[in-house]
């Protein structure tokens, strides 16, 4: 078996699991792989990792990074996208009168990441008109939030809305950002374009082998999955993972859109055209400054793989 | 009676921590205004007894009473010149013999005016502004003795203060020494002085009373008193009773220091 | 100050941080019961600790994983400044040449450059400890080495007159001059190394089983599991504080006896 | 080494680091080529000038952000540390009731505390500069205190003599005492408190218009522009050197002519 | 003639970097084996003098010879009685004695004999272990003493060695020191010695020679040859020799004291 190793950008969590799946149900090995699974982490930076031929596969969480290494000449492509949807959204205490979207932008206190400050939030401010003057600094912390009723906070939507659930008590108002325009792909799959080249073979295999992952957790049997997760996480538990699962379905995160038809991990070059134009817009880039062509490399999603599989586990549904 | 001591040390034991019986059933009454010297043998506890008087030590047993009274802690109008010349090495000269008339809170220049007057006295004018790095040995001790006069005490403790000082020079500081303590022939004694030496002839020369300790644990083993008229010049140390009491003296310290043998 | 050190006062050496540490306490719980503070925010001690003893048993592990790092750097930091300051006061080139990196090192935000000594290192554990010894090995060399050039100029004179070799005056003169120094630098260290244990672990986090505190705190601040993370706070402060105790005492017993700040 | 000192030499004072610094350089840039290491990995130093030359503007406005925050905290660290250490050694009830708050500081993860004192304080400045306070102000305490407590045994029955108030004491005394290991504490904060500058704007440091190094540091990595992320760390290292040095010169100013470690 | 002398000082200078110039066109010729003295005021450059001769300072002019060649720092033979005791606070008093050895790779067991035995004659054999801030003043200068006789050094400078010690002792140490530079009475010196100190009968007692300074800048302005055979005892004292000596040395103290005048 090739030895293979993919690294996450987070601690292993619900949104992950379909690469725990085949891992834990024997799928990779299936395929000849032997999968590591490296996670990451809030301050982790694990991209340095992929150029520098430390790690294999890289989850990323959205199409930026993927701009950014064509810009940079860093010799990357994304090969797959097992998000439909970023999970990316901005969440609110209920009742304190944003009904729209647009109604957060009157919001006193915005609780924004660093990594979130240098993307979105430049889309945010140059389409939705949010300003700098409502940033806090968010650390993943969520008493800030809590402790302020009129503050929005940003939210990974299966994960941070639980967690307020929980401790706060109420059900926050949730506003996925890519419900707003917000079009980039996530959870993509990165590869170094060398790999792509001299071994598409095993880049193929690791992508299928990850589309049948997500089809098994998201309709097959999650437990050993799960199971890992919890084992890798020992902070994660087995409730905050069913709801997730259960948000991911709802918001049709991972399997809406295009991967109805094309199969689970499909891209198309319009969309990302579409994600960029809108980035232009809010002067992360210039126009011309990212060859799109080389942004991600369609060759190994797109074919219907694993709507086989669903069909079969969803009961032809 | 009582009254009338100024320093009185009763059945004094001093053991240091390390289980060291340094002195042992130390009397001792030192009158106000009187000049007394202690002779004896190295390490015998001089020091210590000085300690004692300073209020910066206590006594294992027995008292050590200053006008009658408990001593507890160090009164604030003693002079004392340690044995090493403990100069604070940051601060010039000047500073360092200013140091006590600042601690009581004395005005700029009236300190000024004191240290450099108490610098002349020692034969320091010129080193005011000097480090005490660059100072030779005597240079040193003399810059402690002028900050322990700078105050105008009224006891002055001096251990060994002369010691590294050529005879020349410590004749003169001799000299200077009873002059300060009684300006006028037949007038009072300005402070009460307590004089650590191991020179027989200075002890003499000065005191009015020399005790004599025993080698370790220190008792107080000789009392002479001297009795010659102030001032002392040197035609004093050509006199009868200067040369009987060294002699007297010469003898006890040798007694005294029998125990202390040497290889 | 050696006045007040001349009677040693066990009683209030060990009372005094107890009443305040309790009074501190008591306050803080207070405060947290009258204003009604939700324990999303700050929750009160009497939670902590009972948070604490629940989940004692998966925290102890993750403790056990930050104090060996700790351990570890601080062991480097003190072996590394120790020698490094040793070497510098031998050569005075030396000195000239590495201190501006010695500087660099100390403040290189270890956040920057943990990727880099990943990429180097291929190991997210020898990153770690490379990044806790980054931060704690600075106060041991600034200070050994202001202690190793305090040595009494009659003491080196001395050395000079036997013609002590340079490694001679560093081991027997040097060394024991600069102890006080690098007493202070130790404790200085100890704190640094468990701060750097975790911010190392923050940033180049040793992913999956052999996770510390640092893990654990971000994970509960993550999940807003605040009393969880305060737990995990409590616990780096009390092993802090355990290591401070363990340097005062240690500086206590080697210069009691013949330097000013140890009064016998 | 005193013996060493005793010729001034200047030349080798500046041309050592100098030519280290030289070789260092030429070492990384040939290393760079030869290995032809890409620049997003590891960009070489001719690079990183470049990129510093042509990012210049945008970054000095970000690096005088960093600079005013470094030496606020290092002020309010220096008086905060030196009070302390005076207050505690005028007062030993006093030093055993604090020394664990103190300890308990040095040792806190500001990325766990930093929320908390964002809703305490309400501004996102004031927090970066708590937490860079925090970060730096241990070291001034610790190596203060220990300068407190070394004075001269016969200087300190000197000032019971003259029964010298606490307050003398500490004036005349003790704080000329401690200047060495004062001055040696100060050389380990003005680091820590830049790199605590640096850590607590990548912690609680708002975007927008005044950011400093930190954000552009977190930026450049973020977006994968690492030659750009190099030219804000040398920004960093040089303002290290530069606190550094400074405070070298103060060393050799104050302690020259009476302190064995500046020989004149 | 050149070789006969140990050491020598061709016109030498001494400036110091605040500019106070300590010594001036000083010459001095201390032969391989000879017993010297150096007396003179506070400051005059006694201490400066001896630095010079053992290597540890240059002189701003002149010529340093030692054995006929340019002195080049520390020879490693030589013994030094600093005028401080200059011991190592953290070490024992042992630890402190046996110090020259140990840097000179002795085997630790003759060590401890050789430190025992220097210890034993300067009358500190039960204090061996103790710290030196548990010591008296003298019983510091004392363990200085025995730490620069333990290597047995072919030369020893002094350097105002027992300024703080009683006569008795004093005269005890005299004793055992020429006995150590001449164990038979006809035979060589085992050492060359240069004795600094403020006692004109100890300077008598002790040496072949004694030289006078003057006050600063230091010069040498008179030289006394004192021809008496060795062994000396206590009767010497009382001889015509010893009693010149001393009337002619105190009187060109005296002058050359002059210059440093006393408030
Ligand atoms: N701090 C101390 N701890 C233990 N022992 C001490 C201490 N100070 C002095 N001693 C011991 O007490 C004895 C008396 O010491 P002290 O200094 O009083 O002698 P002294 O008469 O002044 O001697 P000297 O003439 O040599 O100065 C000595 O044996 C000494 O070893
Ligand atoms: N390091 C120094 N820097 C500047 N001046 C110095 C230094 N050392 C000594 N001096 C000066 O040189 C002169 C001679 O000093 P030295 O120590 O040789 O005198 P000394 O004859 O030994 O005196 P004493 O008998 O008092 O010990 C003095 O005036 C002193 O102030
Ligand atoms: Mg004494
Ligand atoms: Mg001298």
């Amino acid at each position: 078996a090739d030895k293979v190793v993919f690294a996450t950008n987070w601690k292993a969590q619900a949104a992950h699991g379909g690469f725990y799946q085949a891992l834990a149900d024997g799928t990779y090995r299936q395929y000849g792989l032997e999968v590591e699974i490296r996670q990451g982490g809030p301050q982790v930076n694990n991209r340095p990792l992929l150029p520098a031929g430390k790690i294999d596969f890289l989850m990323t969480g959205n199409l930026l990074h993927s701009f950014d290494n064509v810009k940079n000449g860093v010799p990357v492509v994304a090969v797959a996208s097992m998000f439909q949807k970023d999970p990316q959204a901005l969440m609110a205490q209920p009742g304190q009168g944003y009904l729209k979207f647009t109604d957060l932008t009157r919001a006193p206190v915005a609780f924004i990441a660093k990594d979130a400050q240098f993307s979105w939030w430049a889309w945010l401010k140059a389409d939705y008109g949010f300003k700098d003057e409502q940033l806090r600094p968010y650390n993943y912390n969520l008493g800030p939030f809590l402790a302020d009723k009129r503050s929005i906070q940003q939210a990974y939507a299966v994960e941070e809305p639980i967690s307020v659930q929980k401790q706060g008590g109420f059900k926050p108002q949730v506003f996925l950002l890519a419900d707003h325009g917000y079009s980039t792909y996530s959870t993509t799959i990165e590869a170094r374009v060398d790999t792509v080249q001299k071994n598409p073979e095993l880049v193929k295999r690791f992508v299928e082998a990850s589309i049948v992952g997500w089809n098994n957790y998201l309709y097959g049997d999650r437990s050993k999955a799960d199971a890992l997760i919890l084992k890798e996480n020992p902070e994660m538990d087995a409730a905050t993972l069913q709801q997730s699962v259960a948000l991911m379905k709802e918001l049709g995160v991972v399997d809406s859109g295009d991967s109805l038809k094309l199969g689970l991990g499909a891209m198309k070059p319009e969309r990302v055209k579409d994600f960029y134009d809108k980035m232009v817009r809010a002067g992360l880039y210039k126009a011309g400054d990212v060859d799109l062509s080389r942004v991600a490399t369609y060759q190994f999603v797109n074919q219907g793989l694993g709507l086989e599989l669903k069909r079969k586990l969803t009961g032809g549904k | 009676m009582k009254s009338s001591q100024f320093i009185e040390l009763k059945a004094v034991d001093r053991r240091y921590e390390t289980g060291l019986l340094a002195l042992e059933g130390v009397d001792m009454q030192i009158g106000q205004g009187e000049f007394v010297s202690l002779l004896g043998p190295s390490g015998c506890g001089k020091s210590s007894v000085l300690r004692l008087m300073a209020g910066l030590d206590r006594a294992s047993a027995g008292e050590v009473l200053r006008k009658g009274e408990a001593a507890r802690g160090p009164a604030g109008d003693t002079g004392f010149v340690f044995q090493e010349p403990t100069l604070m090495p940051w601060a010039n000269v000047a500073t360092n013999v200013e140091l006590p008339l600042r601690l009581q809170g004395a005005p700029a220049d009236s300190r000024e005016k004191a240290a450099r007057a108490a610098l002349q006295l020692v034969g320091l004018g010129d080193f005011a502004e000097s480090s005490p790095r660059e100072l030779s040995g005597g240079m040193k001790m003399r810059a402690a003795i002028a900050r322990a006069l700078v105050t105008q005490p009224s006891l002055l403790l001096l251990d060994e203060p002369f010691a590294a000082l050529d005879e020349i020079t410590r004749n003169g500081l001799n000299e200077a020494l009873l002059q300060l303590w009684k300006p006028k022939p037949r007038g009072a004694a300005a402070f009460t002085s307590v004089f650590v030496t191991h020179s027989i002839g200075e002890a003499v020369f000065l005191s009015q009373r020399v005790l004599v300790m025993s080698a370790r644990p220190g008792r107080v083993v000789d009392e002479v008193e001297i009795k010659a008229a102030y001032p002392r010049d040197a035609s004093f140390r050509q006199s009868k009773v200067y040369l009987q009491a060294c002699a007297r003296l010469t003898e006890s310290l040798a007694r005294a220091s029998e125990e202390t043998a040497l290889g | 100050m050696a006045e007040a050190g001349r009677q040693q006062r066990p009683a209030g050496r060990w009372l005094a941080p107890l009443l305040a540490v309790s009074v501190f306490f008591a306050g803080w719980e207070a405060a947290v019961r009258f204003w009604d503070i939700p324990p999303y925010l700050l929750p009160g001690p009497l939670l902590v600790l009972q948070t604490l003893y629940d989940n004692f048993g998966s925290l102890a592990g993750s403790w056990w994983v930050t104090v060996r790092i700790t351990l570890t750097a601080l062991a480097l930091a003190t072996f590394g400044g120790v020698a490094l300051a040793g070497a510098f006061a031998l050569s005075r080139w030396l000195e000239w040449s590495l201190t501006p990196f010695a500087v660099v090192l100390q403040v290189t935000p270890i956040i920057a450059v943990a990727p880099l000594i990943m990429i180097l290192t291929d190991s997210a554990s020898a990153t770690v400890l490379i990044c806790a010894w980054i931060v704690a090995f600075f106060p041991v060399l600034a200070n050994t080495l202001a202690g190793l050039r305090s040595a009494d100029a009659g003491l080196v004179e001395l050395f000079r007159l036997y013609r002590a070799s340079r490694w001679q005056t560093l081991r027997f003169l040097l060394l024991p001059t600069a102890l006080p120094y690098f007493l202070s630098g130790l404790k200085v260290a100890g704190g640094l190394s468990l701060i750097g244990a975790v911010v190392a672990e923050f940033t180049a986090g040793a992913a999956g089983r052999n996770t510390g505190l640092a893990s654990r705190i971000l994970e509960a601040a993550f999940r807003t599991e605040i009393p969880k993370m305060f737990a995990a706070l409590v616990l780096v402060s009390l092993t802090g504080v355990a290591i401070h105790l363990l340097f005062e005492a240690l500086s206590r017993r080697l210069l009691r006896g013949w330097h000013g700040s140890e009064p016998r």
